[in-house]
C-alpha cells in the first residue's frame, strides 16, 4: 500500500518544485494559432480553508481545463477556443474573493469565471457574479436557503444541496441498518461547533427522535480542539449502538483514531467532511472498512473509474470521493451549456442551463425551480478500499450499506 | 498657623528594606523646609510619598487637615503639590512653552487655551527664559532645562513646591542664579520642601529643617540649630571624629 | 478650542475637496477600481483609527479584528430586526463598550502584555460567539441586502472624514495634549496632574468604536457571516503593517501607508497567484527593516535635508 | 481519575508547543510568530519521512533537532540580530521582532505550500491503545509525553547545571549586567533562539503522530504556545511545564464535566485571569 504512495509523493513533490521554478520564468511559449480564452478560478491555497481546496478543488480546475484542451479545445459557435487557467489565492478572506473576482472580470477579461470554494467564499462572491450575469454553478456550497437565495441571485446554482437531504440519507441508512437488526436504537452524535455543524445538528436532532432513535449522547466541540479523546470516552461510556459525528477534516481523523484506540463497538460509524479523502484511507489502511461519511460516488461505475484514472495521472493525486468530483460535474454543465447555446451570452446559458439536463461524471444533472440539483449523493462508505455511494437522493448505482465490523 | 501638610507616623519598606521609618513633620503655610540628610538617608523617597510616586507602607499624610495618603500622584498633583525630578524630565518632542504649558493645563489651577498661554508666558519671565517659548528642549543649556522644569511646576499654581536637589549639578554662578530664584519664590510667599546637600542654600533660604538619617528623623529645627547639633554632624560626617 | 488660524482653514478645504473627488470614484472608475477603492477605504480608516490611539501612547493593538468581528455580527443579527442605520451606532457603542473593558483591564499591563492580551482578545470572542451560535441553534448569518459596493464605499468614505475630523479635533484637546505628554514621558505626565489610565481608555475607545463601525458597514458586502472569516487575526496584523507603514507621527500617515499596501499587495497577487503568501512575508520583512518610522519620517527626513521652512 | 491521565498527557502536548517559544522569547527575547509554522515543519519532515521510508518519529525527531538548530540559527543571525542591535529598548526590540516574525511565518507557510502542498497530511503511528490504571489511551499521546518530560527534564537540568545553561538564563534576567561580567549576550542569544527552534520542531514531529496538520495550521499553535508561556511566566522552564499541565487538567476537564464547547473559551479566561492578577506569570519575576 505504502510502495505507491511514495511514487505519488514523490512525483507530486517533484512537480510542485518544477512549478515553483517555472513560476520564476512566466511567458509560456508562443500561443497556438487557436484562439485563447482565459478561465478565471479563486479560491484558498492558504489559510484554514486551504487543505479543502488543494485536495478537491485546484486539481478538478487543472484536470476540466486539460480534458478540454485534449478534446481539441471549447467549441462555441464554429470557433474552437484552448482554455488557459487565471489562478488567484484569496487566503480564505472574502475581501480577498470579491476583489479577485473582480479581477478576473475588469482586468483579465475572462470569458468563464469558475465558482468559488465553500460556503461563505461563494456567498461573498455571489452579488458581483450577479452583476455581470455570469453563471454560478457552485458546486462546494452548502445551504438550505436556496429559494431566498437564488430569489436574491438568479444566477446561482447549488449542486452539493443542503443539510435536510444529507441528514434524511443518514436517518434512511441507520433506519435500514437497524431493521436489518444490525444496529439498536441509541445512538451517539457530536458537531464541530461550527456553522456546517450546527446546521447539520439542528436538522439530525429532530430527525432522528422522529425515526424513533435514542439520542444517548450528543455534544459539540470547537473548531481547532487538539484532543477529543473526552469527546469519544464520554460517547463511548453511553454505549451507543451507532456513531454519528459532523465533522470537519481534523477532527474526522481524530475521533476515527480516537475511536480506534477506544475500540469503540458500534454498528455504524459515521464521519463527515474529510472521510472521502485519499488521505483518510491513506492514514487507516484496512481499518477505515465499513466507515460511513458524506458524499460517495457510484464508484463502480465506468464514468467514475475513468476520471480518477485521469486524475491521478494529470494532477498526481487521487481524487476524494464526495466533493472532487461535483466540482468537476459542475465544470461539465458549465462547458456543455455554453457549447449547446454556442455563444458567451450568459443569460442564455443561465435559461439554458435551468431548461435542460447534463451528463456529468456523476450521472444526470437537472436543477429544479430554485436552481437546487435535488439529486445527489449523500452517504458512501468505505468498502474494499473503495468509498462507494450507498444512499443519495435520486441518484442511481448505489451500493448495500454494510454493517460495521470490528477495528482492524 | 495650622500646618499646611502634614506627615504622621509615615513608613516605606521595600521588601525587608525600611526606607523611611515613621516621620513625623508638619509644613507651614509660607514656609521653606529644608530636608536634609546624608545619601540614602531617605530625603528623596520621604519626597517621593508625599507626591504620591511611591505608595506608603503605613502612617498618613494630610494637605489641609485632608488625608492625601493613599491618592494617586496625578490627584495629589491636582490638589496642590507639585514636583521636580531628581534627574530633569522633560518632554522631548515639544517646545519649551508646551513643556510649561504642560503645568499649566493640567495642575492644581487647570487652565486651557489663551489663559494657559499667558501662564505659562509669565512663569518663563519668572524663571529667567522669556523670548524662548519656542525652542525645542534639546537646545537648551543644563540650568535651563531646570529652569523650564521649575516653570512647569509653578505654571500649575500649586500650595506646595517639592524641590528634589534641583540645585544639584550646577556651577557656581549659575548656583547663585538658582538660589535666587528659589529666594524670588519665597518672597513670593510659596509654600517649599526643598531637599538640598547645598549647605548655604540651606542656611540662607529655610526657615525650618527637618534632618534625615538611615530613614529616620534625628533633628528638627532653625538651619543654625540643626547644623551645630552633634548628632548631625556625627550623621554626616562619620564618627571617628566628633 | 483655541480659534482656527489661517492654515487650519486652508487644510480643511483642501480636505473636503479631496474627499469630493474621491467620492466620485463610483462614476469615473470600473468595478474593479471600486473594489479595490472599498479595500483601500477600509484599511484607511482602520489604520488611522488604530494610529490615533498607538500613535501617542505607543501601545501595539492587535485588537482591530474583535472589534470588527464583532461590528459584522451586529449588523448580521440586526439586520432582521432593526432599520439598518440604527445599527451603525449601535455597533459603534458596543466597540466602545468593549474597548473601554479591555482597557479597564490591560492598560496598566506593560506593553508586549497588552499586545498578546488583544491578539487574545479575538480568539477569545470568536470562541464566545460560536459557543453561543451553537447554544441558540443559529448557524452562518445571512445578511441579504441591497446594499451595493457604492454605498458601502460611500459610507467608509464618510467615516473616514469623521475619523479625520476627530482625530484633528482630539489633537487640538486637552486629550490630545495629554496624550503627546504621556506618549513623551508618563511619569512626568502623571505627576503635572493627568489621569494617564483614564485617557489611555478614552482613547481606546476611538479605535473600538470605528473598527466596530466599519464590521457593521462591510457586513452586507460578505452576505454570509461566520465567525472565522469574520475574526481572522490576518485584520489586525495588516492594520498594524499599513499604519507603520505610514507612519503614526501624523493624521496623514497611516493612508500614505495604505495606498502603497494595498496596491502592492494586488501586484502580488496578480502577478504570483501560487506564491502570493511567500511574497507578502518578504514584504512585511522589507517594511519592518526599511522603513522603522514609515513613510512619514522618510517625508520629514527628506523635508530636513531640504531645509524647507514652514509648517508640514 | 482517566480525566487526569487525559489532562496530564494533553498538558505534555502543550509542553512541547510552549518550551520552544519561552526558550526564544524568554532567553533571546524574539517574540517569535513564527513558532508555530516551524511546529508545522517538524510534522512535515515526520510525515515525508514515515509515509516514505517507513522511518519512525521518534527517530526522525533526532534527525530534525540538528537540523531545526542549524536553521533557527541561521534565522536568528540573518534576520533578527539587526533588530537587537538596532533596538533601543526592550519594548522596541518586542514590538520589532512581533511584526518581523509575523513576516517570516509567512514566508514560512508560502514554502511550506510550496514543498508540500496545501493539503492535510496526517500518518498513523503508535494509534494502538495502551492500558494505564484501567483505562485505555493512545500509545502515541503517552509516548510524546514521555518524550516531552525527557524533554523539558533534560533542559531544566542544563539550564540549572550546565555553564551555558546559567549564561542563557543570566540573559534572560538581566541582558545588561550579563554584559557586564563577560557574556556575549547576542551569541548566547543566537544560541537559545535556535535552541528554542529546534525544540519546537522536534515537538512538531512527536504529535504529527495524533494531529493532523496542514500547512496553515502553524497559526493555532503559535496562539496556544504564546498563553502558556505568559501563563506560566516569561522565561522560567518551570512556569511554561506546570502552565501547560494546568491548561491540559483544565480543558481535559470542562471537556469532560461541562461542555466541550467552552474548552477554548475556559482556555482563554485562565489567560485573562492570570494576566490580569499575576502579569508576570504563576513564576515569572515582577518585571518593573
Amino acid at each position: 500500500m505504502h510502495q505507491r504512495e511514495e511514487k505519488i509523493m514523490k512525483r507530486r513533490t517533484f512537480t510542485r518544485l518544477a512549478t515553483l521554478a517555472l513560476a520564476a520564468g512566466l511567458t509560456t511559449g508562443p500561443t497556438l494559432a487557436q484562439e485563447v480564452l482565459k478561465v478565471g478560478a479563486v479560491a484558498p491555497k492558504t489559510g484554514p480553508l486551504a487543505g479543502g481546496a488543494a485536495v478537491s478543488y485546484w486539481p478538478n480546475v487543472k484536470l476540466w481545463i486539460s480534458d478540454v484542451n485534449a478534446r481539441g479545445g471549447l467549441k462555441v459557435g464554429g470557433k474552437t477556443y484552448k482554455l488557459e487557467a487565471v489562478e488567484y489565492d484569496d487566503q480564505t478572506n472574502p475581501g480577498e474573493t470579491i476583489k479577485a473576482v473582480q479581477r478576473l472580470v475588469d482586468q483579465d477579461k475572462a470569458q468563464i469565471v469558475l465558482p468559488p470554494y465553500s460556503t461563505g467564499l461563494n456567498l461573498a462572491a455571489a452579488p458581483i457574479y450577479a452583476r455581470y450575469g455570469l453563471p454560478m454553478i457552485t458546486s462546494t456550497a452548502t445551504t438550505d436557503k436556496a429559494q431566498a437565495l437564488s430569489a436574491q441571485f438568479p444566477n446561482v446554482f447549488i449542486t452539493l444541496g443542503g443539510a435536510k437531504p444529507v441528514v434524511q440519507g443518514v436517518v434512511e441508512t441507520m433506519v435500514k441498518l437497524r431493521d436489518r437488526g444490525d444496529i439498536g436504537k441509541k445512538i451517539a452524535m457530536v458537531n464541530v461547533a461550527d456553522a456546517f455543524g450546527i446546521e447539520l445538528m439542528n436538522e439530525a436532532k429532530p430527525a432522528f427522535k422522529q425515526a424513533g432513535f435514542e439520542l444517548v449522547y450528543e455534544t459539540s466541540y470547537p473548531l481547532g480542539t487538539q484532543d477529543l479523546s473526552p469527546v469519544m470516552k464520554a460517547a463511548k461510556a453511553a454505549a451507543p449502538d451507532a456513531f454519528i459525528a459532523w465533522s470537519y477534516p481534523p477532527d474526522t481523523f481524530a475521533l476515527t483514531e480516537q475511536a480506534m484506540i477506544e475500540n469503540l463497538q458500534v454498528g455504524a460509524f459515521f464521519t463527515a467532511v474529510a472521510t472521502a479523502f485519499p488521505a483518510y484511507s491513506g492514514r487507516f489502511g484496512k481499518s477505515v472498512d465499513g466507515v460511513l461519511g458524506i458524499g460517495g460516488v457510484n464508484a463502480d461505475g465506468a464514468a467514475f473509474k475513468a476520471y480518477a484514472k485521469r486524475h491521478e495521472e494529470v494532477t498526481g493525486a487521487k481524487p476524494d470521493y464526495w466533493a472532487s468530483v461535483m466540482v468537476y460535474s459542475s465544470f461539465q454543465v458549465l462547458e456543455k451549456a455554453i457549447e449547446a447555446v454556442g455563444s458567451f451570452d450568459n443569460a442564455a446559458i443561465i435559461k439554458h442551463i435551468k431548461a435542460n439536463s447534463f451528463d456529468t461524471v456523476i450521472g444526470p444533472i437537472k436543477f429544479d425551480a430554485n436552481n437546487n440539483n435535488p439529486a445527489f449523493w449523500t452517504v458512501g462508505q468505505w468498502q474494499g478500499g473503495v468509498f462507494k455511494g450507498v444512499a443519495s437522493t435520486g441518484r442511481d448505482g448505489a451500493v448495500d450499506v454494510l454493517k460495521k465490523g470490528a477495528w482492524k | 498657623m495650622s500646618a499646611l501638610l502634614s506627615l504622621r507616623g509615615v513608613t516605606k519598606r521595600f521588601g525587608g528594606l525600611v526606607a523611611v521609618n515613621a516621620m513625623d513633620f508638619d509644613v507651614a503655610e509660607h514656609q521653606v523646609l529644608g530636608l536634609i540628610g546624608p545619601n540614602g538617608s531617605g530625603k528623596s523617597t520621604t519626597l517621593n510619598l508625599i507626591s504620591g510616586a511611591f505608595p506608603v507602607s503605613s502612617g498618613s499624610i494630610s494637605l489641609r487637615g485632608q488625608p492625601i495618603t493613599q491618592l494617586p500622584a496625578q490627584d495629589i498633583t491636582r490638589r496642590g503639590i507639585a514636583r521636580t525630578f531628581q534627574l530633569v524630565r522633560l518632554l522631548p518632542s515639544m517646545t519649551v512653552l508646551d513643556n510649561v504649558k504642560a503645568g499649566a493645563v493640567f495642575g492644581h489651577r487647570r487652565r486651557w487655551g489663551r489663559e494657559a498661554e499667558t501662564i505659562a508666558e509669565a512663569m518663563l519671565e519668572k524663571t529667567g527664559l522669556s523670548g524662548r517659548g519656542h525652542m525645542m528642549v534639546g537646545q537648551l543649556t543644563y540650568i535651563d532645562t531646570k529652569r523650564v522644569e521649575l516653570a512647569r511646576v509653578l505654571a500649575g499654581e500649586p500650595r506646595v513646591v517639592l524641590l528634589d536637589e534641583w540645585l544639584a549639578g550646577l556651577n557656581p554662578t549659575e548656583l547663585q542664579e538658582g538660589i535666587r530664584l528659589i529666594r524670588s519664590l519665597r518672597d513670593d510667599g510659596r509654600t517649599i520642601i526643598l531637599v538640598e546637600h547645598v549647605m548655604d542654600a540651606i542656611r540662607s533660604l529655610c526657615d525650618r529643617c527637618v534632618v534625615m538619617a538611615a530613614g529616620t528623623k534625628i533633628a528638627e529645627g532653625t538651619p543654625t540649630e540643626v547644623l551645630s547639633d552633634a548628632t548631625v554632624i556625627r550623621a554626616y560626617l562619620g564618627d571617628d571624629d566628633a | 478650542m483655541s480659534r482656527l488660524s489661517a492654515r487650519d482653514w486652508r487644510n480643511l478645504v483642501l480636505v473636503a475637496m479631496a474627499l469630493g473627488v474621491t467620492a466620485c470614484l463610483p462614476w469615473t472608475a470600473g468595478a474593479y477600481m471600486l473594489s479595490i477603492g472599498v479595500t483601500i477605504a477600509m484599511y484607511t480608516v482602520l489604520a488611522t483609527s488604530w494610529s490615533l490611539f498607538s500613535g501617542p501612547t505607543h501601545y501595539i493593538s492587535l485588537a482591530t479584528a474583535a472589534f470588527f468581528g464583532v461590528g459584522t455580527y451586529v449588523t448580521g443579527i440586526g439586520i432582521q430586526y432593526l432599520p439598518y442605520w440604527t445599527l451603525l451606532p449601535i455597533a459603534g457603542i458596543i466597540g466602545a463598550v468593549m474597548a473601554a473593558l479591555v482597557g479597564l483591564a490591560t492598560l496598566r499591563l506593560s506593553g508586549v502584555y497588552f499586545v498578546i492580551f488583544t491578539l487574545g482578545l479575538a480568539e477569545f470572542v470568536r470562541q464566545i460567539i460560536t459557543w453561543g451560535q451553537n447554544i441558540s441553534g443559529t448557524k452562518g448569518i445571512y445578511v441579504l441586502t441591497s446594499i451595493g459596493e457604492t454605498h458601502i464605499y460611500w459610507q467608509l468614505l464618510g467615516l473616514a472624514a469623521l475619523v479625520w475630523l476627530l482625530g484633528w479635533l482630539i489633537g487640538r484637546s486637552r486629550l490630545g495634549f495629554a496624550l503627546r505628554i504621556i506618549g513623551d514621558d508618563e511619569a512626568v505626565a502623571r505627576h503635572s496632574g493627568i489621569d494617564t489610565a483614564r485617557a489611555k481608555i478614552l482613547l481606546f475607545m476611538v479605535p473600538g468604536a470605528v473598527a466596530a463601525i466599519t464590521g457593521a458597514i462591510l457586513a452586507p458586502r460578505y452576505v454570509y457571516i461566520e465567525p472565522s472569516l469574520a475574526f481572522s487575526p490576518m485584520l489586525s496584523f495588516q492594520v498594524v503593517i499599513m499604519a507603520l507603514l505610514g507612519g503614526t507621527g501624523r493624521l496623514w500617515g497611516p493612508l500614505v501607508g495604505v495606498i502603497p499596501f494595498t496596491f502592492l499587495w494586488e501586484a502580488i497577487s496578480v502577478s504570483f497567484p501560487n506564491q502570493t503568501t511567500l511574497l507578502l512575508g518578504v514584504c512585511f520583512l522589507v517594511i519592518v527593516y526599511l522603513l522603522p518610522k514609515g513613510f512619514v519620517g522618510l517625508i520629514d527626513a527628506a523635508k530636513k535635508r531640504m531645509g524647507a521652512e514652514g509648517y508640514a | 481519575m482517566d480525566v487526569i491521565i487525559t489532562g496530564l498527557l494533553l498538558g505534555g502536548t502543550y509542553a512541547l508547543i510552549a518550551m520552544g517559544l519561552n526558550l526564544q522569547y524568554g532567553m533571546a527575547r524574539i517574540m517569535n510568530l513564527a513558532n508555530g509554522e516551524m511546529l508545522v515543519a517538524g510534522g512535515f519532515v515526520a510525515f515525508w519521512l514515515w509515509t516514505g521510508s517507513q522511518i519512525s518519529p521518534l527517530l526522525t525527531a533526532f534527525i530534525v533537532a540538528p537540523i531545526a538548530f542549524l536553521m533557527n540559527w541561521l534565522i536568528y543571525m540573518v534576520f533578527l540580530r539587526p533588530l537587537v542591535k538596532r533596538a533601543r529598548s526592550r519594548g522596541q526590540l518586542e514590538v520589532d521582532s512581533i511584526l518581523t516574525t509575523f513576516g517570516l511565518s509567512f514566508v514560512a507557510v508560502g514554502l511550506m505550500l510550496a514543498l508540500f502542498g496545501g493539503d492535510y497530511f496526517s500518518y498513523s503511528y503508535l494509534s494502538t491503545p495502551l492500558n494505564i490504571l484501567g483505562d485505555t489511551y493512545g500509545a502515541n499521546r503517552v509516548a510524546a509525553f514521555l518524550a516531552a518530560v525527557v524533554i523539558c527534564g533534560l533542559l531544566w537540568l542544563w539550564l540549572s547545571r550546565s555553564r551555558t545553561g546559567m549564561t542563557i538564563r543570566a540573559i534572560s534576567v538581566a541582558p545588561d549586567s550579563a554584559r557586564l561580567v563577560g557574556i556575549d549576550v547576542r551569541r548566547t542569544a543566537a544560541l537559545a533562539f535556535a535552541l528554542g527552534g529546534a525544540v519546537t520542531a522536534t515537538g512538531g514531529t512527536l504529535i504529527s503522530t495524533f494531529l493532523t496538520l496542514d500547512a496553515s495550521t502553524g497559526v493555532i499553535f503559535t496562539l496556544k504556545a504564546l498563553v502558556i508561556v505568559i501563563m506560566g511566566g516569561v522565561g522560567d522552564v518551570r512556569g511554561t511545564i506546570v502552565a501547560a499541565l494546568l491548561l491540559g487538567l483544565l480543558e481535559t476537564f470542562v471537556a469532560r464535566l461541562i461542555d466541550p464547547g467552552l474548552t477554548l473559551a475556559a482556555a482563554y479566561l485562565l489567560f485573562v485571569v492570570i494576566l490580569l492578577f499575576r502579569p508576570q506569570g504563576l513564576f515569572g519575576r515582577p518585571t518593573t
